[in-house]
């Protein structure tokens, strides 16, 4: 049962990220992706992880896409107009790709975990308490130090979309 | 764990003082306190205790995340020397965007923050905080000019190029995750590596790619001379110099803490790092730009820094590749600074523009001349010795072929390291003789202190190579 | 609390996560215009957040977990960077195909 | 006060001759300069009255270096002629009109420093900076000060950098590699590294690329006539008269004494191949009609000689060589010089566009005939004692190869004379040549009397060099 | 004592020198001149004195300065040595140096330069005198190329011509062949006896010291070669000749009476080793005879009043070495004094010829001079009949016993000796009466200004056909002073037949000779009254005569224009070669960047494809091939 969700899933998952690379439209591509980002969150939610989930759905498909959809609108971006690469480059896309999933799962196939056995805790790791603690707790000087690399990332923004005056 | 927080501070410090309109104070403060900060470095390095201020840093869960051994410290020194010259030559560069002012000086003080994050992680989420960090604020500078088409096209190539890798790396620290199940460096490091699923070599070999990107080695290396010829001049010299040591670094203590036991890593690294001598040399050789020609030379460079995986002893590694860090950005720093005086009295940086440098501006000159035979690895400049101690190290793991391929690249250096000497010394400018205006103050005392540690350290090498023992 | 990993394998996440990556970065090679690039990254660190996930789950471990969250953080501000210099380019370049881009070369 | 001091006048002569300003600096470059040559006048003699003046002090730990500096019977021996040259160098260039002058002297001091550092030095990665260090003064000056045309020149210069700086890294490989052996740079320590034969051909021949392009013997020469031709004419005596002696003399410090199976092994090779540039170079001499080119191709036919004797592995040969060097330094110093005046007034190198001198100053035309007799080894110049060591010394390996060698003095006597007849004889010169101001004159009857004093007594000399060489030699026949 | 005096013999003529060079411009020419003559004159002096002691004490004088040079096997000192050998030499070299130089204060008189020509008299002088004392080979070797040295300046005397510079040039490079040929012998020698002092080494021989016999024929045979180029013998005499460039004195002194016989001094001064290889002293027999017979018939057709005599003087110098190489050394030093004077003075004469005409060399436009020159005539005749082997004049009893030496150790040699002689008797007679006979035809203007040379000339001329003519009395065949005096330094004296009939009828042989050379050019040039036709009308045998059997052609052919052709070839293409190939080196580097270029070509899409690449090989590499 379990197992069929999964593929059913991770067909999604797949396929709409294909779509996404796919789509000639960029905001079909984005839509493509949310529908990928949901996916994904179900796979999350499999794992039990409601928290993270949530958090990702949020994020990604609350913040970031929504971005994206912004910055596609305000540039006028939602036409389909892009001119599609050299073939022989686009040849080179699809063989390297090939080549890629060729050569990493081969590696992750020859690479098959010695143990099959998947240890169950039966301990709680994954509520929002546990997260919590481990966060503000062991990870407390990593979370503090996001705060650094969302302050350069605002301050990055900023700088380059600022219109300069001729100042002082 | 504190030098961070005293750095990210200056950084907040420099965008309360824009808002306080202190914007002369602005620099002053900051290399200040960047020299204070080193000076407390150098005090944690040189103390038997390095909590010197009893704050408990050196405590879990702090050191979990930060630890400060002298390989940490001593190259968070360089950085923040570093970045104390790059801070120093900003105000001269921004001088037509005051506005900017802050908000640069900021993007650097917290770039600085990623590079310190990179070096003394003890947990791969600081490591790749710090990288992010590093990497986002480059793809700034890179950008930092949105008027100029270049800057925009350097901006945009590194970010792509950077996520990507980020991307991979990302992957890479998974991998390990799932491997170990944990992101500890002491608890991986720990482990008995033959009883780790493979995962954690596929991880590591990931994590290396990453790095090889930033550190720009080939095949990775694309960005690199495009990117730098793009960005501001003061960006690349910001990106050849700390960015690509602090990714070194990082990729250094990384490697040989995970310490993968996987046939032909270390192969394939020797391959990488010949590749990138040669190649980077080869290409420099007919570049006109000299921001360009540096980029490749920094590739050819991050080859040589790629031999110091070659090691008996990993505190002699350690010190080694410190050391040529150490000789490579402060020569980077001083010829650096020489090219930001000539592109901005000629508006650019081909190599055309240094012609007749040693008649009308020969302290100029004569600093680049000596920052390029340093990279070129001429004696008694600390390039020489740099390269020697790596060749010395390899020798004694008895890597002969590499060290004569690292041979024939430094002849080929010295071809277009004296391509732009020549033009300084034997061309007549093309300019008119009325090009009299001054250097300004800051590049040529930038210049010349950081050509004089140079040599100092040149002259004794033991100050540098004892940090780390 | 039942280990879904059982049922499933630990592997199939990690051909999946493995096969989700090399489809962004199969975009990031295929497409010209930045921002489905930009999408297309944003794939390749939701294969490795999933993949991220499935091992906190295999260790039965909050850390991965956390770390998705810092990896979220990046995603973002990566992102608002991106965005940032591709609003910069579209303004010099009134495009942002990524082919335009080439000036810089040799 | 040790030998260091020496090498601390030069360099702080060099900083101060940089600073006096362009005005004074030939001055103060002179002063520093016979400074430097007094100091060693007097090292020497506190040596040769038993003091000890080595300067030892450690470095760097690890690897270990030390700031090693010998002085022994070889080593203070080339440390003089340096410095017994270098005023007379910076003393010819008096007359010249150049700008940048400071800079000038100050570089030509500069060189002086790290040749006799490289002369001093027995730690090999000491040497090995100092021996590096003298390529760049030498690469400015060429560059800066040279003649004729700029993009030719820088050709020319560049190449002889390249070409210089790839064999000696290749030398630096090798002591880094001799160092996993002994963990030292020290050289008695090298030469007690165990080797096998292997190791010590590759080892050798390291050494010899290094060597052989700056000697230069055949076929590595290829850079030496351009630079020699384009150099201003203190550049070409820094690098003839004294430079080139730097690699000479390495073989016997450092090349042979470290692999003598291989030296023992390749003896014949490697004199043959100096003995064939013998014969190139002096049958290119002949071809020549620009003076300074043609003195730059029989500067390559006596430096195979003298690389010749080197290789012969026995006493006579490596005294000899040293003799010679010596002799060689002051002689093409003098021939360089000469050219140099000519120069001056006639405005031109080539031979053909000379011609006539002779009736025009007499005295100038005898000096410059004692110079080239000196140059095709006359007994009673210097020249001849080095010269007859080394024949001797080639003799004794085979027959042959003196005869072949031998042929120098033949050749030689050919084309100086060719060279001295076209330039000094015949017809007067419609243009006109003015005779040689008291400066010049002064130079060149120094270089006379030290040529001509040693031909006849060359004995404190050889007493004073021999006892090293005879030390060094244990290393080398150690094998046999 | 013995040391100062044996210093001032040889620094006497030194001192004339640093005089004249340094303060030659400021004196006077006569005083120039004097100085130069006194110089020599005091030598001259001392050496009498020396001779004076050594002959009758029989103890040569040894004198050690300082040690020079420094091998491993042996040390060479400043050292010097008045044996009988070097004292006989040194009287007749500062002798006749005496008077040679005494005739040049005249001769070169209206000489702007004649302050060097005095110091380089002095410097010659001094070398030979140097060459002759020294006591171990390489104090000789100093003195030998001392010698060539001043011979180079000498005859290069005129400095503005640039064929005379050529001839300087030529002589200082064919001595240098022979020079190296000495060093080689130097080498060896030193190399077997670990010393190269002449007692040292006859010691040594005397102790029956082990030798390796071969060597030693080599090191002799090299040594040969030395001698060959200082005394012109075959192949390196065709440097004489030219050498005639030079003032007439110089030829004269260096190159005919002193420098010239250098070769025979050292040979002598070797017997007791050249004993020792009787292959050698064959070769060198042969040689001498081949030598003394082509120049001979050189000498035949020269129409050059000097080259003539040049010719003679290689001639007699082949005759020498014949002696010689018999082992005849006591006859062929007897030879070299008496060709000394009469070559001397027949050389002063041809000077004193050249000077009354003002320069002219070409017996074609001589004649009649006899009845103005009258002293310069008879002192001439009377050495060009010594020279013709008649008795009871110095040639005939020194000629005589070479060729009775030679008749007595092989016939062949005597037979070529014999007809060289005769050719001898008929071109020095074809010389005189070329020169001094029939009518004048050269220009009016000579004519009128011909004149008897003054005093100053013609002294020394008289002295040396005085001693031309008696030279002989120091070795009357059966009862030789000079045997006896020269005892001590030859090892082994030529065993000396008693004069019986074979003796009596070689020598009315060997005058008969001598008549029929002379009637020959008597007929040809008197009663015929022929005079030598121009150059181009020169042809057949007498062509190939008058132009030295081609053998400078033929030298340059086979050796000048190779070495330049090699030269050439080095130049243009080995060098141009070596160089392309280094440039090429460094030429694939920068064509290699070129090339790079093209494929950093600014697509981030290509770039991020290579990325992807270097990932699949490296991850493969490692994963999947490993």
């Amino acid at each position: 049962m379990i197992t069929i969700v999964f593929y059913i899933l991770s067909a999604i998952t797949l396929g709409t990220a294909f779509l996404t690379i796919l789509s000639k439209n960029p905001i079909h591509s984005a839509i493509y992706l949310v529908l990928c980002f949901f996916s994904i969150a179900g796979h999350y939610l499999m794992f039990n992880a409601q928290f993270l989930a949530i958090v990702h759905i949020i994020v990604y498909s609350g913040a970031i896409m929504i971005l994206m959809l912004f910055t596609i609108m305000l540039m006028n971006l939602n036409k389909e107009d892009e001119r599609h690469k050299p073939i022989l480059s686009r040849i080179a896309a699809v063989v390297s790709f090939c080549l890629v999933a060729f050569v990493l799962l081969a590696t992750f196939i020859k690479a098959q975990p010695a143990l099959r056995e998947y240890k169950v805790s039966g301990q709680d790791y994954q509520s929002i308490q546990v997260l919590g603690k481990v966060l503000l707790n062991d990870y407390m000087v990593p979370f503090e130090f996001a705060s650094v690399l969302l302050l350069v990332s605002m301050i990055g923004a900023v700088l380059l979309s600022k219109k300069e005056h001729i100042n002082s | 764990m504190d030098i961070l927080i005293a750095i990210a501070g200056l950084g907040i410090i420099c965008l309360v003082a824009e808002i306080f309109n202190l914007r002369k104070a602005i620099v002053p403060v900051t290399v200040a306190g960047l020299l204070g900060v080193l000076a407390f470095v150098g005090a944690k390095i040189f103390s038997k205790n390095p909590d010197i201020l009893g704050l408990g840093f050196d405590k879990e869960p702090y050191i979990n995340m930060i630890i400060n051994d002298k390989f940490a410290l001593s190259f968070s020194a360089l950085f923040i020397l570093l970045t104390a010259f790059l801070v120093a030559l900003s105000p001269e560069f921004h001088k037509n965007h005051k506005a900017k002012l802050s908000d640069f000086v900021a993007i650097k003080l917290f770039l600085l923050t990623g590079a310190i994050a990179m070096i003394s992680f003890s947990n791969l989420s600081m490591f790749f905080l710090g990288i992010e960090i590093l990497s986002i604020s480059l793809y700034i500078l890179a950008a930092s000019n949105p008027k100029d088409v270049k800057s925009n096209e350097a901006g945009m190539k590194y970010f792509l190029m950077g996520a990507f890798a980020s991307g991979i790396i990302l992957f890479g620290i998974a991998l390990i995750y799932g491997a170990t199940g944990s992101f500890n460096m002491l608890t991986i490091n720990a482990m008995d590596r033959e009883a780790l699923p493979s995962w954690y070599n596929i991880g590591a070999v990931m994590l290396t790619i990453g790095l090889m990107f930033k550190i720009a080695a080939v095949p990775f290396h694309f960005w690199a001379p495009d990117v730098y010829e793009g960005s501001p001049a003061l960006s690349t010299a910001t990106m050849s110099t700390l960015a690509k040591v602090a990714a070194m670094a990082s990729f250094f203590k990384l490697i040989t803490t995970l310490n993968p036991h996987l046939p032909g890593f270390l192969t394939t690294i020797n391959i990488i790092a010949v590749l990138s001598m040669t190649i980077g040399n080869l290409m420099a050789l007919k570049q006109t730009n000299v921001k360009r020609m540096l980029g490749f030379s920094g590739i050819s460079h991050a080859g040589y820094m790629l031999l110091a995986f070659q090691f008996r002893d990993l505190t002699f590694a350690q010190g080694n590749l410190f050391y040529y860090a150490f000789a490579y950005t402060l020569a980077g720093i001083a010829a650096f600074a020489v090219v930001l005086y000539v592109s901005s009295s000629k508006g650019n940086e081909e190599v055309y523009s240094f012609n007749g440098l040693g008649k009308t501006k020969p302290l100029m000159a004569a600093v680049l001349t000596c920052a390029l035979l340093s990279m070129a690895g001429i004696p008694i400049f600390s390039g020489f010795f740099g390269k020697m101690f790596l060749f010395n190290q390899v020798l004694d793991k008895g890597r002969m072929i590499l060290v004569v391929f690292a041979v024939i690249n430094s002849i080929i250096a010295v071809g277009y390291y004296f391509k732009l000497i020549l033009a300084m010394y034997s061309k007549e400018s093309i300019e008119n003789k009325e090009d009299n205006n001054t250097v300004p103050f800051v590049y040529s005392a930038v210049a010349v202190i950081a050509i004089l540690i140079n040599i100092g350290i040149g002259l004794c090498p033991e100050l540098i190579l004892q940090l780390m023992r | 609390m039942e280990n879904i990993l059982q049922e499933i394998g630990i592997d199939n996440y990690i051909y999946l996560a493995t096969l989700l990556f090399c489809i962004g970065i199969f975009g990031v090679l295929y497409r010209r215009n930045a921002i489905v690039m930009f999408m297309s990254i944003e794939i390749m660190l939701n294969a490795v957040n999933l993949l991220l996930v499935a091992f906190s789950t295999y260790h039965q471990d909050a850390a991965g977990q956390v770390f998705v969250f810092f990896s979220m953080a990046v995603a973002a501000a990566e992102v608002a960077v991106g965005l940032a210099i591709l609003v910069a380019v579209f303004r010099n370049h009134n495009g942002i195909d990524i082919d335009n881009l080439k000036n810089l070369k040799g | 006060m040790d030998v260091s001091f020496i090498l601390i006048i030069l360099l702080f002569g060099a900083g101060a001759t940089y600073f006096v300003g362009d005005k004074w600096a030939s001055k103060a470059a002179l002063i520093f300069s016979f400074a430097a040559f007094a100091a060693t006048a007097y090292l020497t003699y506190l040596f040769s009255t038993g003091h000890k003046v080595n300067s030892m002090h450690l470095w760097i730990h690890n690897p270990m270096v030390l700031f090693a500096l010998q002085a022994d019977g070889l080593s203070l021996a080339m440390t003089l002629l340096t410095t017994a040259l270098t005023p007379i160098i910076v003393f010819t260039s008096f007359g010249n009109l150049f700008p940048k002058t400071r800079s000038f002297y100050a570089l030509i001091l500069f060189m002086a420093f790290a040749m006799v550092g490289t002369f001093l030095a027995v730690d090999g990665l000491l040497y090995y900076i100092f021996w590096e260090l003298s390529l760049i003064p030498i690469y400015f000056i060429a560059l800066i000060w040279g003649s004729g045309d700029a993009k030719e020149r820088k050709k020319a210069v560049i190449k002889f950098f390249i070409y210089t700086f790839a064999g000696s890294l290749f030398m630096l490989v090798a002591f880094i590699y001799l160092y996993q052996k002994r963990h030292s740079f020290l050289n008695v320590h090298l030469y007690t590294a165990i080797l096998t034969k292997n190791e010590q051909i590759w080892i050798f021949f390291a050494f010899f690329l290094a060597y052989a392009i700056k000697i230069p013997l055949i076929p590595f020469h290829t850079w030496q006539a351009n630079v020699y031709q384009k150099a201003p004419a203190a550049g070409t005596m820094l690098l003839s008269g004294i430079m080139l002696k730097m690699a000479l003399y390495s073989i016997i410090r450092w090349q042979l004494p470290i692999a003598p199976y291989a030296a023992a092994q390749y003896k014949y090779l490697l004199i043959g191949l100096s003995i064939a540039g013998v014969i190139y170079g002096s049958v290119l001499a002949l071809k020549q009609n620009n003076i300074k080119k043609l003195l730059a191709y029989s500067s390559l036919a006596h430096v195979g000689l003298i690389a010749a004797g080197t290789y012969t592995l026995t006493l006579d040969g490596l005294r000899g060589a040293v003799l010679q060097m010596v002799a060689h330094g002051f002689g093409v110093v003098g021939l360089f010089f000469a050219a140099e005046i000519i120069e001056r007034r006639f405005g031109t190198q080539e031979i053909s566009e000379m011609g006539g001198i002779r009736l025009q100053s007499p005295k100038f035309t005898s000096m410059f005939l004692i110079l080239v007799l000196a140059s095709v080894a006359l007994p009673g110049t210097f020249n001849f004692v080095g010269e007859f060591e080394l024949l001797y010394s080639l003799a004794q390996a085979n027959i042959w190869l003196a005869v072949i060698g031998g042929t120098t003095i033949i050749l030689g006597a050919f084309y100086m004379l060719r060279m001295f007849q076209y330039v000094m004889l015949g017809e007067a010169n419609t243009k006109v040549f003015k005779d040689v101001t008291f400066n010049e004159g002064l130079a060149l009857v120094l270089i006379l009397a030290v040529l001509l004093f040693l031909g006849i007594y060359p004995k404190p000399l050889i007493d004073f060099i021999t006892p090293e060489l005879e030390k060094t030699l244990v290393f080398i026949n150690r094998f046999n | 004592m013995e040391t100062n005096l044996a210093l001032l013999l040889l620094f006497a003529p030194f001192a004339g020198f640093l005089i004249n060079i340094f303060f030659g411009k400021k004196i006077s020419r006569t005083l120039s001149g004097t100085l130069g003559t006194i110089a020599v004159a005091v030598s001259f002096a001392v050496t009498v004195f020396f001779f004076l002691q050594v002959s009758s004490t029989k103890v040569p004088v040894m004198v050690d300065l300082f040690q020079w040079l420094t091998l491993q096997n042996f040390s060479v000192n400043f050292s010097f040595q008045l044996d009988q050998l070097s004292l006989l030499w040194l009287m007749f070299v500062t002798g006749i140096g005496t008077l040679i130089h005494v005739y040049s204060i005249s001769y070169m008189h209206d000489d702007e330069n004649i302050n060097k020509f005095f110091a380089y008299l002095n410097l010659f002088i001094f070398f030979m005198i140097t060459l002759v004392m020294g006591s171990n080979l390489l104090i000789m070797f100093i003195g030998w190329e001392g010698v060539g040295l001043c011979s180079y300046l000498l005859i290069g005397f005129w400095y503005k011509n640039q064929d005379y510079n050529d001839a300087a040039k030529k002589a200082f490079i064919m001595n240098r062949i022979g020079d190296l040929g000495f060093l080689i012998g130097i080498f060896i020698l030193g190399y077997l006896f670990h010393t190269v002092e002449f007692t040292g080494m006859k010691s040594m021989i005397d102790n029956k010291w082990p030798i390796n016999e071969s060597l030693l024929g080599v090191a002799m045979l090299c040594l040969f070669i030395g001698a060959c180029g200082k005394s012109a013998q075959i192949p390196l005499y065709t440097w004489l000749p030219d050498a005639m460039a030079g003032p007439t004195p110089v030829s004269a002194l260096i190159h005919a009476a002193t420098m010239v016989t250098a070769g025979i001094f050292m040979i002598t001064r070797l017997n007791f080793l050249f004993n020792l290889t009787p292959d050698v002293l064959e070769i060198i027999a042969i040689v001498g005879a081949i030598t003394s017979l082509v120049a001979a018939s050189i000498g035949l057709v020269q129409n050059d009043i000097k080259k003539v005599l040049a010719y003679s003087t290689v001639s007699q110098l082949g005759l020498m070495f014949l002696a010689l190489g018999l082992g005849a050394y006591e006859v062929a030093v007897f030879h070299v004094i008496t060709h000394a004077f009469f070559k001397a003075c027949l050389f002063l004469g041809s000077g004193s010829v050249i000077h009354a005409l003002h320069g002219e060399q070409d017996m074609r436009n001589m004649g009649g001079l006899r009845k103005v020159m009258k002293i310069t005539f008879i002192t001439f005749l009377i050495s060009t009949l010594a020279i013709s082997g008649l008795p009871p004049l110095s040639g005939f009893f020194s000629k005589d016993e070479i060729l009775l030496t030679a008749f007595h150790h092989n016939k062949p040699l005597w037979v070529i000796g014999s007809i060289a002689s005769i050719m001898t008797a008929f071109y020095m007679f074809r010389l005189v009466y070329l020169t001094f006979y029939k009518d004048f035809r050269g220009t009016e203007e000579q004519k009128h200004h011909l004149h008897e040379s003054p005093s100053l000339i013609t002294f020394p001329l008289v002295v040396l056909a005085i001693l031309a003519f008696f030279g002989g009395a120091i070795s009357f065949p059966g009862m030789s002073w000079l045997n006896e005096y020269l005892a001590p330094v030859i090892a082994k004296p030529a065993v000396h037949e008693h004069l019986g009939t074979t003796e009596y009828i070689l020598m009315g042989i060997a005058v008969a000779g001598a008549f029929l050379g002379i009637g020959l050019a008597y007929n040809k040039y008197i009663s015929k009254g022929e005079v030598p036709p121009q150059d181009s009308e020169i042809t057949g045998v007498a062509g190939v005569l008058y132009n030295k059997y081609y053998v400078d052609e033929i030298y340059t052919a086979i050796i000048v224009k190779p070495i330049y052709a090699i030269g050439s070839f080095f130049k243009n293409v080995t060098e141009v070669a070596i160089s392309a190939f280094i440039f090429g080196l460094g030429k694939v580097a920068v064509l290699l960047g070129n090339e790079g270029k093209t494929i950093q070509n600014g697509s981030i899409g290509f770039y991020l494809l290579f990325f992807v690449l270097g990932v699949c090989s490296i991850i493969g590499y490692i994963f999947l091939v490993k």
